[in-house]
């Protein structure tokens, strides 16, 4: 059973609506709105969302687990080397001071923070990845497109879709 | 979702490895012998020879070239070792000093060649194998004092601490990696302040010790 | 008021504009260029002197320990603030006319924290061992001294630049597929291609890449208040009159934005005739820069009369001494040049006239520029000279040439980097630039549709 | 050591070693340096040169602020009632009409005064410079890389650093001057700050023979440089914690306690005692006790 | 540098040098191997922190010795030669280099210390400009030949056509000169310093009969010092140092001692004293007399011959010629009545005037009135070889040699010790007339102004190298032991570092070899000659029942050869004529300012100049560095619109300097203040071109009865040349002030202390 991708691209998100709304309704073989349909927009667009359905966003959890351990690792990593640097004792200081640690908790929190949300980004957006075969330069200039996953025989509907809703340009290739 | 999961026990993971790896960087005080290079010497004096420990297998017969050494002692040629900074390589006559009188091997290019020197007065341009740089300065007397003369540990083994197992080596070679951590490491450890006593006391600490 | 931005800018005209500026800039970008990397090649070399012969080459002395290497370094981080005001805060408070701008703050951010960074290094007697302030787990079994405000500053300057340059990044990875689809084959292209790491713009990608670039915004916020407070713990930590104040970290934070501002100001006006970009960096949006600057400048003003007045009527005595000697000795032309900088020339963009007037503004900002710099070499050298011991007072010290010629030679830098950046990095954020054209322009319609329900 | 060993001694590193809490076990380093009996010859500032290997750095760089030495001899006048508040706006070509010499002038060494709490320790970035056990500020070269924290938070401004390289390229030491060189320090070469140590190589030598002979470190074992040249025994050095010493004598008889910033005789009215310490009052707890200059008022 | 630097060879004070040398001494490796014991600079390039195998060499002794561990510093002691004090000093050596000089602390005159002076000799020694070569007119030569050439000038040539210039000389050195001398049949041995008491002995040997006294200021309660700056460069300063740390304790039975100090430009000694009187300059002999007079208002009994002498300087009168006032002197003898025993010192300050003489004698007076003489003023026992005792240099003894060499008297003429071309006055000519010698040959260390003017240069031994014998003296003795007196050695603390210079007892032996061969071929070199002149009389020194080995190492290693002095005596009762003290000179309107050419405590009379410790050590009151200077008080100063730092032209009738202006509110106002010891045209990189010598501008006054060039009757008038420049000094802005901060320099009233108790 062979897979069909179609590409169709569309002048403005009132269409591209239009047309998903129009393949939810719509039951086609093998293909599902909330997994075979992906968009592809210029800009970032909220109600893309609305009319996708909800899906989640996991960054924040990587965002937490990262700024934790960012300030735990510096915690004890300052805290350690200071015990175990070789007799660092500083005229009337402890040998662990807190408020410097402190100070350097706080950046390494933020550290972690940012460098684990960047690698949850790329995790969950699915970067770096190779351009799928089916994309047209215009969408990143101002066109919006509509990319779907179906079996070979539901193509011929869903282009059906596609031009109904005057779709500027459509492109197919053959899945694996 | 098992993906997020795997994720956070990697974060988690790593962050005991990087923390306990960072916190814990004590090298071991016990090194594998690295051997270091080998040091071209002026003449390749043999400590297995001299120090080395005696093999009852040259007694039967003594006409035989000798396999093992004699036992002696570090500090019969290092000298300075035990009142100075520095251990001191021996002065040449105290090479000859023996060797005068050691009529079997006095024809060996090795003793030849050192009496060469003797002759024409000159010292023995010896390579330095453990050296340390110039701002680094370790005292000889403190350790062999503290160690050999407070602590009776045997003297091959003391001096072997840092210099390795001389006593079966040709030239000497260094085995330990004498760095900055390596002495440390050792200097945190309690160490026995005398033989009679289960005082135990570590090295001084401070920077200023080897650092002037 | 004009308009922030015209709506009916075609989406396709954006990608051209901007790619343009990738391609043929005006003539003035190669004289800028060049003189910068004239600028930058006397620097060298006299680092590369001062390197061989020591920091006796500066002309500074005992008690003179530090010298403008120390006040450039506070200048240049100060200068990054702004870059994270107008992209991260900026964001978070929903303020859309900082789209056109915000990229090229961001650059400056990421760029003045290079330039500062190399300040830490000049500055250094012995720059070879530099390494020994970093924290790794080393054979010699020793730390740096995490009680020391350098380290702190080390490791904030670190954890800022990393993050600034991971937001710039993030932040342009669309443009970077923009780049990637649009321009000619050739390796600027591949490059593209690597950066844009396979971007498509899929409702996926958007969804977290929006999430992403709020909370590091997040982060970046107190990342850069703490930076710059950082900064100044290095002086307010210490015990020297005049340095051990308390308002020194807001007071530092204060002048970052302030200077930042100023030289968005300049570089707004540079970028805007370079690149042709008249269209997007438009008049209205430099008045509302500009009326930023100057509430900043107000605000810095505030923290430096509550400087000079903590000082005055304290019962710091010594304090009281430096504060009086900068003000009155040797120092006092730069000391005056500094308030008549900071805090009168500011004045001049309260003028209507004068708020989108580039010459004025041109000028204004390199004039609040000069003052800022002179802020941070006036808090670093007279403490020096008249510190706690009169015997060890010294009012004869000035920079050498060596030391002026790396100061100007990191301007040369910072500016180098950055006219290459903006060649090879679109210098406005063009997904961000359409949504904003998309949303002014869905706004238009709805008033339109509004107002035809009106009737 | 790792993660348990820093949560067992917890309590050890929370310590504020040297004040307070953990007062020096064996051995404190201190001096006294009795203004009344220096004469300010410089005899003990040439005796540092020539044990620490202290370079001279010539007119030039004289000029500039950049000499190295680490004990310098300072000169005051007395100056009338009229001048005690201090005008900053007054030139200072004027100010010097106000000194007056008909009682001599007043000479002070100034040298490391070795804090306790001390202000350059606790920001150098690499921990080039910390307390030793024996109550020492040490200042280890070679981990030095220049960043001149240390030096500007001294109050006292007594670290000096090498802004040039004296050994190699200013050729401080042209041939045969290099064989006077001390070969107990190093020669310290550009982007290295130095300053007195109270001759620790004098110090560790006398521990160390000390502990050889199984011993404590007895007052008179050791001398500094400084002291040993005196002419007038202005400086005395030892260990503050051997009640024994002439040192600990002298801070006893002085009532100057080492750990506090405000001295209680100070307070009292009838005072009778004139030792103290220099800017004590920044609590940075200096090991240096001076004894106040004395000047006879019946003639 | 862990296995430090050890090498062969040794230097070693129990045995001669030759004998060191034939124990396997090898210069090439001895400069080898302590090259990087020195040199190391452990911090070179890039802190190379890895380490390196078989990269370096260790060099090993041949021989080992027993009194030498590597990496440990062994004491040998020996005798400062860098003045004339004779202090007792110790040299740290380790791996035969000598790397410090200590004072000796069993020495009576340092006793264990030593002044900045005396530790920069390792500085003459290592020193980087010294003659390293005999050199015929800048040619290199070898010994043989040098030694050829003197035989060969002196053939012919008559005793008294020869003439010997030197400094201060004493010990056996100076008895083989006399011996050379009496070879050649020459009588012209002039013995010049150009900075000595020789007034002060003039003076003290009349008043007390002996020209130097032992002075006890431990033992006084009082210090009246008219320009006697014993802490600074008079005679013998670590040891009036060590009586004075004593003086000033508050816990001495005696209570704490009370310096005044009189002199018209503050010395270090000023500098320290409880009050500082600055006397019109040349009045001091009046005051003194003055304090007589009132002293005896005030109830002391004055002998009546005496105060027939002084009744004329009433305190009234003097305080007019004086500047003094009435109620300062008076007070000054209240408390010398009431605080007795005191001191009254007189030193250069009062001595250096045409009546210099009668103003010493004037104030040692005032010792006698007040009966300080055999309590404070000791008779110093003398030694008992006169032919080793010290030959004082005077400045007399160079015109005696100058109008010699002016009439063309003296063919040749050796100088050794002694710089007369850099600081005789330039109206002197001196220079002009020692050209006029035939043959010149100098002994000398470096190349100086007058080894420049020379034929001849015989390059000389350092002190670390030389042997040589020393009598001080001024004679100090161990508490309790007045007959004392002491004879101390200077022997090599190290091998030469030049394999061609020599002491100057060898190159006397080798010329007198030349002249009397037989009586000399018994010494193969001065170590010899000298061991052999001791052992002759081991019993007369104290060794009679010593074995000669033992005595002999005894001796070098404690290098102090204590002996049963001369007892010298002192008179009670001075002869007293008639003084005759003049008025104060009104000045000259053209040269209204009296010039004082001040001693700095490290220049001295310039023969240490290249020494570049003393060069950067600050002079203590004035700060600077590098350089000469011209102190000026402010209020003439702001009378001539001088300010500091400004170029000026001092000017005298005899020449002039320019130097940089120092307000200085320690000098009279009437005077300016210019230190000796810099100028020079020659010497070494340290020394050449640095500040300006103050030498040359003087008058040619001389003291009326010693014949002493009377130093501080140089009237000088002030011009500023318009160039002003930043004075390189120790100082900054603050000058010294404290500005508020209170707790810096304290000073306190004697009374607001308990100095008592004090440990």
């Amino acid at each position: 059973m062979s897979k069909r991708s179609i590409l169709a691209l569309y002048n403005n998100f009132d269409e591209a609506e239009a047309v998903v709304k129009e393949l939810r309704t719509t039951t086609i073989k093998g293909f599902d709105v909330n997994d075979d349909l992906i968009i592809k927009s210029p800009i970032e667009h909220p109600e893309v969302e609305e009319f996708l359905g909800n899906k989640p966003v996991n960054i924040q959890w990587f965002t937490l687990v990262g700024a934790l351990s960012g300030g735990l690792l510096a915690f004890f990593l300052i805290a350690g080397a200071q015990g175990n640097f070789y007799a660092q004792s500083k005229g009337g200081k402890p040998i662990v001071p807190f408020p410097p640690d402190f100070v350097l908790t706080y950046e390494m929190f933020i550290l972690g923070g940012v460098y684990i949300t960047v690698l949850g980004f790329l995790i969950c957006a699915g970067l770096p990845a190779k351009r799928s075969p089916l994309y047209s330069a215009k969408v990143s200039e101002d066109q919006i497109g509509i990319l779907v996953d179906a079996e070979e025989s539901a193509a011929a509907t869903l282009k059906g879709i596609f031009t109904k809703h005057k779709a500027l340009e459509i492109q197919e290739e053959a899945g694996k | 979702m098992h993906r997020f999961l795997r994720l956070s026990i990697l974060l988690v993971g790593m962050f005991f490895a990087v923390g306990s790896y960072a916190t814990d960087t004590a090298p071991p005080i016990t090194t594998e012998d690295d051997l270091g290079p080998q040091v071209e010497q002026p003449i390749e004096f043999p400590h297995n020879r001299h120090a080395g420990l005696h093999d009852p297998a040259d007694d039967a017969d003594p006409s035989k070239p000798a396999k093992g050494g004699m036992e002696i002692n570090c500090m019969y040629c290092h000298t300075y070792a035990r009142r100075s900074m520095v251990a001191g390589i021996p002065p040449l006559r105290k090479c000859i000093g023996c060797h005068q009188s050691i009529e079997s091997v006095k024809e060996t290019p090795r003793i030849k060649k050192l009496f060469e020197y003797w002759e024409a007065k000159k010292a023995i341009p010896w390579k330095k194998v453990h050296d340390l740089p110039d701002f680094v300065r370790f005292n000889h007397e403190r350790h062999v004092q503290r160690f050999v003369f407070q602590q009776n540990r045997p003297v091959q083994e003391a001096c072997g601490y840092c210099h390795g197992d001389i006593k079966t080596m040709t030239v000497a070679r260094r085995q330990k990696p004498l760095t900055m951590g390596w002495c440390a490491s050792c200097h945190q450890k309690d160490h026995l302040v005398s033989a009679s006593s289960s005082e135990t006391s570590h090295g001084p600490n401070d920077c200023f010790t080897c650092h002037k | 008021m004009g308009k922030d931005i015209r709506e009916d800018i075609a989406w396709a005209q954006i990608n051209n504009d901007v790619l343009k500026s990738l391609e043929n800039p005006r003539k003035l970008y190669w004289v800028i260029l060049f003189a910068a990397m004239l600028v930058f090649s006397v620097g060298v070399g006299c680092e590369i002197y001062q390197y061989n012969v020591g920091l006796g080459a500066a002309n500074m002395d005992n008690p003179h320990m530090w010298g403008l290497y120390i006040a450039t370094f506070i200048f240049w981080i100060g200068m990054s603030h702004s870059g994270t005001l107008l992209s991260a805060i900026l964001h978070l408070m929903h303020a859309d006319w900082r789209k056109p701008i915000y990229r090229f703050a961001e650059a400056m951010t990421t760029f003045s924290l290079m330039t500062a960074g190399l300040f830490v290094m000049v500055h250094l007697g012995r720059l070879w061992q530099f390494y020994y302030a970093v924290p790794y787990p080393s054979e010699r079994w020793t730390w740096p001294n995490f009680q020391s405000p350098l380290l702190w500053d080390a490791m904030a300057i670190f954890t800022y630049l990393s993050s600034s340059v991971i937001f710039l990044y993030i932040g342009s990875i669309p443009d970077f597929a923009i780049a990637r689809d649009n321009i000619h084959p050739g390796w600027r292209k591949k490059l593209y291609s690597i950066l844009a790491l396979g971007w498509e713009g899929t409702d996926r990608q958007w969804r977290n890449f929006r999430v992403t670039y709020l909370t590091v915004a997040c982060f970046l916020i107190p990342l850069a208040v703490s930076v710059h407070s950082i900064v100044a713990s290095d002086f307010a930590m210490s015990q020297q009159p005049g340095w051990h104040v308390t308002s020194f970290p807001p007071y530092f934070v204060a002048g970052a934005l302030y200077s930042g501002c100023a030289a968005i100001i300049t570089l707004f006006i540079i970028l805007r005739y370079v690149f042709k970009f008249e269209e997007y960096m438009t008049l209205p949006i430099l008045k509302k820069t500009v009326r930023l600057t100057f509430a900043i400048a107000m605000v810095w003003t505030y923290l430096n009369c509550i400087e000079f007045t903590a000082t005055w009527y304290s019962h710091d005595q010594v304090a009281k001494d430096v504060l009086i000697q900068k003000a009155t000795g040797p120092y006092a032309p730069f000391f005056w040049g500094m308030i008549f900088c900071g805090s009168v020339v500011p004045f001049a963009m309260m003028v209507k006239k004068w708020q989108t007037s580039i010459p004025v503004m041109f000028a204004v900002s390199l004039l609040l520029n000069v003052g800022m710099w002179l802020e941070r070499w006036m808090i670093v050298a007279p403490t020096y000279s008249h510190g706690y011991y009169p015997w060890t007072w010294d009012h004869n010290q000035w920079p050498s040439l060596i030391q002026w010629g790396i100061v100007f030679g990191s301007f040369g830098w910072f500016t180098l980097l950055f006219m290459v950046f903006c060649k090879i990095v679109p210098s406005v954020s063009m997904y961000e630039v359409k949504e904003m054209v998309y949303h002014r322009s869905l706004a238009k319609k709805k008033e339109e549709l509004g107002l035809e329900g009106g009737h | 050591m790792s993660v348990s060993n820093l949560l067992q001694n917890w309590s050890t590193f929370r310590h504020e070693h040297p004040i307070n809490d953990k007062p020096h076990a064996e051995i404190k380093w201190a001096m006294t340096i009795d203004l009344d009996t220096c004469i300010g010859c410089n005899a003990c500032s040439v005796a540092c040169y020539a044990e620490n290997n202290l370079p001279v750095v010539g007119k030039e760089k004289y000029a500039h602020g950049q000499s190295m030495h680490w004990i310098r001899i300072e000169r005051y006048w007395g100056e009338t009632e009229v001048k005690e508040e201090y005008d900053p706006n007054s030139n200072f070509d004027m100010v010097q009409q106000d000194f007056q010499a008909d009682q001599g002038a007043q000479f002070l060494p100034m040298l490391c005064q070795q804090c306790e709490a001390a202000p350059c320790e606790t920001v150098c970035p690499v921990g080039a410079t910390n307390h030793t056990e024996d109550g020492l500020n040490s200042q280890i070269y070679n981990r030095c890389i220049g960043s001149r924290y240390c030096s500007a938070n001294c109050p006292f401004k007594v670290r000096y650093f090498n802004w040039w390289n004296y050994p190699e390229q200013e050729n401080a030491w042209p041939e045969p001057l290099p064989l006077q060189l001390n070969p107990d320090l190093t020669v310290r070469t550009k982007g290295v700050m130095e300053k007195c140590t109270f001759c620790k190589q004098r110090t560790y030598t006398a521990r160390n023979n000390a502990r050889s002979e199984g011993r404590p470190v007895h007052d008179g074992d050791v001398q500094t440089a400084c002291q040993q040249s005196c002419p007038t025994n202005a400086i005395s050095f030892g260990n503050l914690v051997d009640p024994e010493a002439r040192v600990a004598k002298q801070w006893e008889q002085q009532q100057v306690d080492l750990a506090k910033e405000k001295q209680e005789k100070d307070e009292k009215a009838d005072n009778k005692l004139r030792g103290y310490r220099i800017l004590e009052e920044l609590r940075p707890y200096p090991s240096i006790m001076y004894l106040e200059r004395v000047r006879e008022s019946a003639v | 540098m862990i296995e430090n630097g050890f090498d062969e060879t040794t230097s070693h004070s129990a045995k001669p040098q030759s004998e060191g040398q034939a124990a396997g001494y090898n210069r090439r490796d001895f400069l080898k191997t302590l090259g990087w014991g020195g040199t190391a600079v452990a911090l070179s390039g890039c802190g190379n922190t890895s380490i390196e195998n078989g990269k370096e060499t260790v060099v090993s002794y041949v021989e080992p010795t027993d009194y030498q561990i590597p990496s440990i510093g062994v004491y040998y002691n020996s005798t400062c030669a860098q003045c004339d004090a004779g202090c007792n000093i110790m040299g740290r050596v380790r791996e035969g280099r000598v790397l410090k000089l200590e004072g000796n602390p069993n020495s009576p005159v340092n006793r264990g210390k030593l002044c900045g002076l005396g530790q920069a000799g390792v500085q003459a020694h290592y020193n980087p400009d010294r003659v390293r070569q005999p050199l015929l007119k800048g040619e290199a030569i070898t010994w043989d030949k040098a030694l050829g050439l003197i035989a060969e000038k002196l053939n012919g040539v008559k005793g008294e056509e020869v003439a010997f210039l030197t400094g201060t000389m004493s010990g056996h050195v100076r008895a083989l000169l006399g011996n050379y001398m009496d070879a050649l049949g020459s009588k012209n041995h002039f013995v010049y310093e150009a900075v000595s008491p020789a007034v002060e002995r003039a003076a003290n040997k009349k008043m007390y009969g002996v020209s130097m006294p032992r002075y006890r200021i431990d033992k006084a309660k009082v210090v009246l010092s008219f320009g006697a700056d014993f802490l600074g460069a008079w005679i013998s300063p670590v040891n009036f140092s060590q009586q004075y740390a004593q003086f000033r304790k508050g816990s001495r039975p005696e209570g704490r001692g009370v310096l005044v100090q009189i002199e018209p430009k503050m010395s270090l000694t000023g500098a320290n004293a409880d009050r500082w009187i600055a006397a019109r300059p040349g009045t001091e002999g009046m005051l003194a007399l003055a304090l007589i007079n009132a002293l005896g208002t005030a109830g002391l009994s004055i002998p009546t011959d005496v105060t027939a002498v002084v009744k004329d300087y009433t305190p009234e009168r003097v305080s007019l010629d004086t500047g003094v006032s009435f109620e300062q002197i008076n007070r000054l003898a209240k408390l010398l009545k009431e605080r007795s025993p005191s001191l009254i010192l007189a030193g250069g300050a009062a001595e250096g005037y045409a009546h210099g003489t009668q103003n010493a004698m004037a104030i040692a007076l005032l010792n006698h009135v007040l009966g300080n003489v055999g309590k404070t003023v000791e008779a110093a026992a003398g030694v008992p070889f006169p032919q080793i005792a010290p030959i004082p240099g005077s400045r007399s003894a160079l015109t005696a040699l100058g109008n010699g060499l002016a009439s063309g008297k003296y063919k040749v003429v050796f100088t050794y010790g002694a710089n007369p071309v850099y600081s005789a006055p330039a109206v002197s000519k001196f220079s002009e007339n020692f050209s006029k010698a035939g043959f010149k040959v100098a002994f000398a260390q470096y190349l100086d102004e007058t080894a420049l003017a020379a034929d001849l240069v015989l390059p000389l031994d350092s002190a670390m190298e030389e042997w040589a014998t020393e009598v001080p003296e001024y004679m100090a003795a161990p508490e309790g032991n007045v007959g004392y007196a002491q004879l101390s050695v200077r022997q090599p603390l190290m091998g030469r570092l030049y394999p061609d210079t020599r002491g100057a007892g060898d190159i006397l032996l080798a010329l007198l070899k030349q002249r009397k061969a037989d009586e000399y071929k018994g010494f193969e070199d001065f170590y010899a000659y000298l061991q052999s002149a001791i052992m002759k009389n081991k019993a007369a020194l104290g060794g009679a029942d010593c074995a000669d080995d033992k005595f002999w190492n005894d001796t070098l290693g404690s290098a102090i050869l204590p002996l049963k002095g001369v007892a010298g005596s002192i008179s009670a009762k001075p002869a007293i004529a008639g003084f005759a003290l003049p008025a104060p000179v009104t000045a000259d309107a053209s040269y209204p300012l009296r010039l004082i050419p001040s001693i700095s405590h490290s220049m001295r009379d310039g023969r240490n100049a290249n020494e570049p410790w003393l060069q950067e050590s600050p002079d203590p009151m004035t700060t600077i560095v590098w350089d000469s200077w011209v102190e000026i008080h402010p209020k003439t100063a702001a009378q001539l619109g001088i300010r500091e730092g400004d170029i000026v032209e001092v000017t005298s009738k005899s020449g002039s300097i320019k130097s940089q202006a120092y307000l200085f509110p320690g000098i009279h106002p009437d005077a300016v203040s210019v230190p000796m010891g810099y100028g020079h045209q020659a010497m070494g990189r340290y020394a050449k071109g640095v500040g300006a010598n103050v030498f040359a501008m003087l008058d040619p006054v001389y003291d009326k009865e010693t014949g002493e060039l009377a130093y501080h009757e140089t009237s000088v008038k002030i011009s500023k040349t318009g160039e002003r420049i930043i004075i390189v000094k120790e100082e900054g802005p603050a000058r010294g002030s404290q500005v508020g901060r209170k707790k810096i320099a304290v000073k306190v009233s004697a009374d607001k202390v308990d100095l008592s108790k004090e440990v």
